[in-house]
């Protein structure tokens, strides 16, 4: 075992993709080569990542894997990785799902080498968010995401892609710029207080802070998490850049990046404000029960079957922000474990909603109908997902929104209840989708190709995923349970309001 | 035997939906239809081969645990005690039937694949619903049924009306069972434990005022699920889906899970007398509003749904009244006759060639003397014929209802009666309409495939000789399932016999005044009535238009405003604004770039002069 | 020091003045070029002065980078008057506003 | 005295770069900076600044300003000769004025040179600035080289561009 340890795993699953995309970036001229690279990295990456969650599945409290090194020394930079349940889980999730993200760009005509070779800078940028455990180099990995995307979106997307990015980009940047400005507080804040200079988590945790200082930084911090996961007030750059983004930048969008501002959130955002984030979580809490009523409502009139999709992820994501505002075991728990079903379901559906997109040239719900008669595999996977994302019991997302909700109950009946009352407008909205899309007559004539074995095996091990989610979701379950209890006592008075 | 062969009355179903999923479209189609019909029928077979299992307090399995966090704990684990083994036994005797006769009534279809997997996996979440012994497991089985309702109701889905109408179904449902799942996650909060059993031991533990706001949650949810008032819109249109699924779906099983769920609850139901009061009013009203409905319907499936509506008000009624036992008994033989009446319609509507309109049917007795007369069979125990199954059932549950002898109770009681007189009218309507007198119009019929028609005599004998699963001492009988179903039969009913024969009699009068009614109208053949009343009750007291101006334009005009006001114009508009804020700062700035050297130059000159202002105020 | 630093400062300061005058006032590109350069021998003298005044080498030193920094600008503009002239036919510095906003 | 030539030169610097900046006629006008050069280089020596003050002559007086006469040459922005009018003493008086002191004030300094016997209060040799250049400031020197180069060929870039754009030009208006 200490064999094992000894290999720094977390830095190898960090620069195998950067050495990817640079590998890409020289070869772009040979398309198809960077395709297979692509692939080939992403498929290490996810083995990887299964293999640390195979050894580590038993969880455990403390780290599971660590690394530190000296990097700026003068300013104290450390370079600090650190695994622990809550990461792997997400560290799993990224593998998996850049996986499905490069499998389903597998059509992508233009500037494939750079498509490729972002997309993994994407990858190294997610995964090392998930990993760091130095404010420095934690904010270089939160931008190091960012650009990628920026650029996905612009380049590859749809008609108004250039609107959306910079859309996108504004919203990210206005609030990581704020944490940055909060981070080097924190760490002046931390040197003037007789402490050697550092930006790691471990040493800024515990410091003594004035509560109106607290109360800033800590709002800072919050900011720069809440777009990106995103809440209510500041969602409204989402449902544009889902929608033009490419589909595998949506996958990703979706997948991973809204995770970020949850873990963030949990990793660095509690526990270094605990004062403030007790205060604040009757907010969140507020925040995110509109936000699953607001989403939903305006997800039920979108004419555009991405956009529809993309406000489906901004209600779900409430009800993760509402598991953390109950700060319980159980609806952290859910909480985390709820990331991961809404990255696997909407990852799907983005992804079929793609596939849709390059058969019928068109995402209108209108314009389609009657799919079941042209493509019944697709349209099977279609129903299988939406419903999943509706929360039918047995499927993955059920899993985590009961246990979001057994939480919130326990903490305040009246969110569970509330946010029970959203799976109403869920089911509305998603079935309004699948009945403008599989149902009704066909329309078009045209001869429409059922899945290609990529899509099939793609859409297949998500569906087993979900169902494994749904049905048993025990392994997953096991690593978080004391990462989470451990959590649970950063706050004062175990959050209860 | 042991407890774990309990999990194979639940595989047997979800086997056969996953092997036609994943290999129906190779399978031959009889094949196909085989395989549905032995997995339910393994089922039906393995529930009585374990019957022993049952007895007493009942047996617990286990399979694995299904979702654990913190305290919270929940094992995918089933009870098979009587209440639960009784009620399994019918739903797989009844599908089996059912899915024979379907067979026959799909044979021309193109896509049985998704129609046998959609049918079995229903099977199988309805099994869950029965067999679960935590309320999660139980609200899986819960939606689950909701789901294959809504996939079979829009089952020709080419038809936008069809799978329109089973996205009613599933959201009209899925309002109940919001309050179904507070509940759940109330009881989780209350007892610590989402299991059956360990809630019903707790459950005198618990205020009066948490228990009836538990009690009408759970009416609530049992009110979707049953089509009962408010939330019954969605059951007659639900009709749009093939007739053995109405069979099955929305008359046997489905539409019964509400009855269910409260008989399974109901030590804790039970402790809330306001509770109970309100689940009988919602009963009764329920019963009465879906009868008189009944009376205008145009179409055969319409007027049958409209009847379980009816009939399910009369479980509910019974719950209310704290007779379980009378409730699952009317659910049993209502089971199988108003699934024979089903099928029977499927065969009607089959030998017509599709057509659905009872006005213009008619005459159908000498055509098909066979469909009469199963036909008739149902209908007289729909209509409380003597000694027929509906008669005892319906008989009890009033019985019950009037020996509670509290003015709310005999007022119940009295509209529980109404309703009776209500039953026998429509459905000698129904007869008279369909199969009296000459036909109105030509039809292309179909002949009748086999399995249509040997599945209906079984079911019709099930259904006259119901009575003698509870026949009352009163006739001689030994009331089978009360003494089975033992501590769960809910209250005894306390009367004398002079009550009972006074009520007995009472029935059968309402029975033949009611045939006579119809049969004084229908002795030559008057024209359908119309005018205002006639229209109300067929629309369902315009309960659609109610729901669509009250509910969904607001909710409409409201996700709207949400969506250009809140997100549009509030949040982008705000950030668009001060953006354009910038932009336009930035044109006023724009303006002193001239380009020329000359201005820079004298830009840089003052503000040499500035600094060196500066510097000489700093010195001065 | 034959003379005290203030009239060498002086005297600097009223060659930089002429020398801003020139550039602020003609309009001629070389002339405005030429006053650049009498900005910068004003500055040199300040250094020289400055040099001889705390005596150190390093304000001479200074006054070398500074005329070898002069001939690179020299040589540039110069080659830019050229370029322009041939583009636009003038060297009028208002003819030149392609940065204008 | 020494002092005096100082005060002497500096406003003989001062008028000449007054005229300078005066002059509509850019040959002119680079002339009297020469002069004005002329002056400050006498200065940098009288301030213990000899090999500053060889340069001052040597690159400013010598290679940049005969550069800027080349360019004014070159571009013919000198105005016709029938433009410059008045009579002769007073185009050539003022040049002839300031040279004639500047000379006086040279031959007078050497004067002065002779008779002191002592060294003066600051003065630093060519070995000493040389040393102090090469040891102190050898990375600046190297910047600078580097600089020049850079300059050189930007020089050399902007001339060829507008060589071609000229050809083509003349081609394509």
């Amino acid at each position: 075992m200490t064999e094992f340890t000894h290999i720094p795993w977390l830095s190898i699953l960090i620069f195998l993709p950067l050495a990817g995309a640079l590998l890409c970036l020289v070869l772009w001229r040979r398309e198809e080569l960077c395709r297979w690279l692509a692939l080939a990295v992403s498929w290490g990456v996810f083995v990887l990542t299964a293999g640390l969650f195979a050894a580590f599945r038993a969880g455990g409290s403390g780290w599971l894997l660590y690394e530190d090194h000296a990097w700026i020394e003068r300013l104290g930079v450390r370079y600090i990785l650190g695994l622990d349940g809550m990461s792997l889980l997400l560290v799993l999730l990224s593998g998996f799902l850049m996986l499905v993200a490069v499998l389903v760009s597998w059509r992508v005509r233009r500037h494939t080498g750079f498509f490729f070779a972002l997309l993994l800078l994407m990858e190294a940028g997610i995964l090392g968010v998930f990993l760091a455990l130095d404010l420095v180099l934690f904010y270089l990995f939160w931008e190091l995401m960012l650009i990628p995307m920026f650029f996905l979106i612009g380049v590859w997307g749809h008609e108004r892609r250039i609107y959306a990015a910079i859309k996108f980009f504004l919203f990210t940047l206005a609030g990581s710029l704020l944490m940055l400005l909060a981070i080097i507080g924190l760490h002046l804040l931390h040197t003037a207080a007789g402490g050697a200079p550092s930006f790691a988590l471990d040493n800024l945790r515990g410091l003594e802070l004035s509560p109106s200082l607290e109360a800033w930084l800590y709002a800072a911090f919050l900011l720069a998490f809440l777009v990106k996961v995103p809440l209510v007030p500041v969602h409204t750059w989402l449902p544009d850049a889902h929608t033009e983004a490419p589909t595998a930048g949506s996958v990703i969008l979706a997948g991973l990046l809204l995770k970020t501002g949850v873990y963030g959130l949990l990793r660095f955002g509690f526990p270094l404000f605990p004062n403030a984030a007790a205060a604040s979580l009757p907010w969140l809490a507020l925040l995110a029960l509109i936000g699953i009523f607001h989403a939903a409502w305006i997800a039920y009139l979108q004419p555009d079957a991405k956009r529809l999709v993309a406000y489906s992820s901004v209600a779900h994501m409430g009800f993760v922000v509402l598991g953390l505002a109950a700060w319980n075991q159980t609806a952290v728990e859910g909480s985390i474990l709820q990331m991961v079903n809404h990255g696997l379901t909407t990852g799907a559906l983005f992804a079929l909603v793609g596939m849709i997109d390059e058969r019928a040239h068109t995402r209108r719900i209108d314009e389609l109908g009657g799919l079941w008669g042209k493509v019944p595999r697709l349209s099977f996977f279609f129903l299988f997902f939406s419903l999943a994302s509706l929360g039918l019991p047995g499927l993955n997302n059920f899993a985590g929104e009961i246990l979001i909700l057994i939480g919130a109950f326990q903490t305040n009946p009246v969110w569970g209840a509330t946010a029970f009352a959203g799976v109403v407008f869920a089911a509305a909205y998603m079935l309004r989708l699948v009945q403008g899309v599989l149902w009704g007559a066909a329309r078009g004539a045209l001869f429409w190709p059922d899945l290609e074995p990529r899509e099939g095996a793609v859409l297949v091990v998500l569906a087993l995923l979900v169902l494994w989610l749904g049905l048993y979701p025990a392994p997953f379950l096991a690593p978080l349970r004391e990462p989470v209890a451990d959590l649970l006592n950063v706050l004062p008075q175990g959050g209860l309001p | 035997m042991s407890a774990g062969l309990l999990f194979l009355i639940l595989a047997f179903p979800l086997l056969g939906a996953l092997g036609n999923l994943l290999l129906g479209e190779l399978l031959l189609r009889r094949v196909r239809a085989a395989v549905a019909v032995a997995a339910v029928a393994a089922s039906a077979l393995t529930c009585l081969l374990l019957w022993p299992l049952a007895a007493g307090e009942g047996t617990r399995a286990t399979l694995f645990t299904w979702l654990e966090s913190g305290t919270f704990q929940v094992s995918v684990d089933i009870l098979f005690d009587p209440l639960s083994a009784s009620m399994t036994l019918m739903v797989t005797l009844v599908s089996t039937l059912i899915h024979l006769y379907a067979a026959g009534y799909m044979e021309d279809e193109v896509d049985t694949t998704r129609f046998f997997v959609l049918l079995n996996l229903f099977v199988f979440a309805m099994l869950c619903i029965v067999l679960a012994d935590n309320l999660l497991l139980l609200f899986l089985g819960w939606e689950g049924v909701g789901f294959c309702s809504y996939a079979l109701i829009g089952f020709w889905y080419a038809e936008e009306k069809n799978a329109a109408a089973g996205r009613k179904a599933f959201l009209v449902t899925r309002v109940g069972d919001v309050f179904f799942g507070i509940a759940l996650l109330w009881l989780f909060a209350l007892c610590g434990t989402l299991s059956i059993s360990a809630i019903n031991a707790q459950a005198s533990l618990l205020g009066s005022g948490t228990l009836l706001a538990l009690t009408l949650l759970l009416l609530g949810g049992a009110c979707g699920k049953s089509a009962q008032l408010p939330l019954m819109t969605w059951l007659p249109d639900a009709m749009a889906g093939p007739t053995p699924v109405s069979a099955l779906i929305h008359a046997a099983t489905m539409v019964t899970a509400g009855v269910y769920l409260l008989c399974r609850l109901f030590p804790l139901v039970s402790l809330s007398p306001t509770g109970m009061m309100a689940i009988a009013a919602v009963g009764a009203l329920s019963a009465l509003y879906a009868a008189s409905c009944a009376l205008a319907q145009r179409e055969i499936k319409r007027v049958l749904a409209f009847s379980t509506m009816s009939q399910v008000g009369f479980m509910m009624l019974a719950v209310g009244a704290g007779a379980v036992s009378a409730a699952m008994f009317h659910l049993f033989t209502h089971a199988f006759f108003k699934a024979l009446l089903f099928m029977a319609a499927g065969c009607v509507i089959h030998l017509t060639g599709g057509e659905n309109d009872i006005t213009r049917m008619g005459g159908l007795r000498k055509q098909s003397p066979f469909v009469f007369w199963l036909f008739l069979a149902g209908a007289l125990c729909l209509a409380g014929a003597p000694l027929t199954g509906g008669f005892f059932s319906k008989d009890e549950i009033l019985l019950a209802d009037f020996a509670r002898a509290t003015l709310f109770y005999r007022g119940i009681w009295l509209l529980g009666t109404c309703t009776a007189l209500l039953t026998a009218i429509y459905t000698f309507r129904l007869v008279y309409m369909v199969f009296a007198g000459e036909p109105r119009s030509h039809f292309h019929g179909h002949a009748l495939p086999g399995p249509m028609r040997w599945t209906l005599p079984p079911l019709a004998l099930l259904a006259l000789g119901g009575g003698l699963l509870n026949l009352p001492p009163l006739y001689g009988g030994k009331e089978h399932l009360h003494q089975f179903l033992g501590p769960l039969a809910g209250t005894r009913i306390h009367a004398s016999h002079a009550v009972e024969w006074a009520l007995a009699v009472l029935a059968v009068a309402l029975f033949f005044l009611g045939w006579a009614l119809v049969h004084w109208r229908h002795r030559r053949a008057a024209p359908e009535p119309v005018g205002a009343l006639p229209a109300f009750l067929l629309s369902g007291w315009r309960a659609d238009r109610l729901v669509e101006r009250g509910i969904l334009r607001p909710f409409q005009v409201l996700a709207g405003w949400c969506w250009q006001w809140g997100d549009g114009r509030l949040i982008d508009g705000t950030l668009e604004g001060a953006g354009r804020l910038c932009l336009s700062g930035g044109e006023r700035l724009r303006r002193l770039a001239t380009g020329r050297l000359s201005t820079y130059l004298t830009a840089l000159a003052w503000g040499l002069v500035v600094m060196l202002g500066y510097f000489a105020w700093r010195i001065l | 020091m034959i003379v005290p630093m203030s009239h060498i400062l002086a005297f600097s300061a009223a060659l930089f003045v002429m020398g801003l005058a020139c550039v602020l006032a003609q309009r001629n590109l070389i002339m405005i070029l030429i006053g650049v350069e009498i900005m910068l021998n004003a500055v040199g003298l300040t250094l020289v002065g400055a040099s001889a005044l705390w005596q150190k080498v390093d304000g001479q030193i200074f006054v070398i980078f500074l005329m070898a920094m002069t001939s690179a600008e020299v040589s540039i503009s110069l080659a830019m008057v050229v370029y322009l002239r041939r583009r636009k036919g003038t060297l009028e510095a208002d003819a030149f506003d392609g940065m204008k906003g | 005295m020494a002092s005096a030539i100082f005060y002497i030169l500096g406003f003989t610097a001062l008028a000449a770069t007054a005229l300078c900046i005066t002059r509509r006629n850019p040959v002119h006008a680079v002339v009297y900076l020469v002069n004005a050069l002329f002056a400050l280089a006498l200065m940098f020596y009288q301030l213990g600044a000899p090999l500053v003050a060889a340069w001052e002559v040597i690159i400013y007086a010598g290679a940049v300003m005969v550069l800027f006469l080349f360019i004014i040459m070159m571009l013919e922005l000198a105005p016709a000769s029938a433009e410059m009018q008045g009579p002769g003493w007073r185009r050539w008086g003022p040049v002839l004025l300031l040279s004639l002191v500047i000379l006086g004030c040279t031959l007078a300094l050497l004067g002065i040179q002779a008779d002191q016997d002592g060294v003066p209060a600051f003065w630093v040799s060519p070995r000493a600035f040389g040393a102090a250049l090469f040891d102190q400031y050898a990375l600046a020197v190297q910047v600078v080289s580097f600089q020049l180069l850079y300059a050189a060929v930007g020089a050399f870039y902007v001339g060829k561009g507008s060589l071609r754009r000229r050809t083509q030009g003349e081609e394509t208006p």
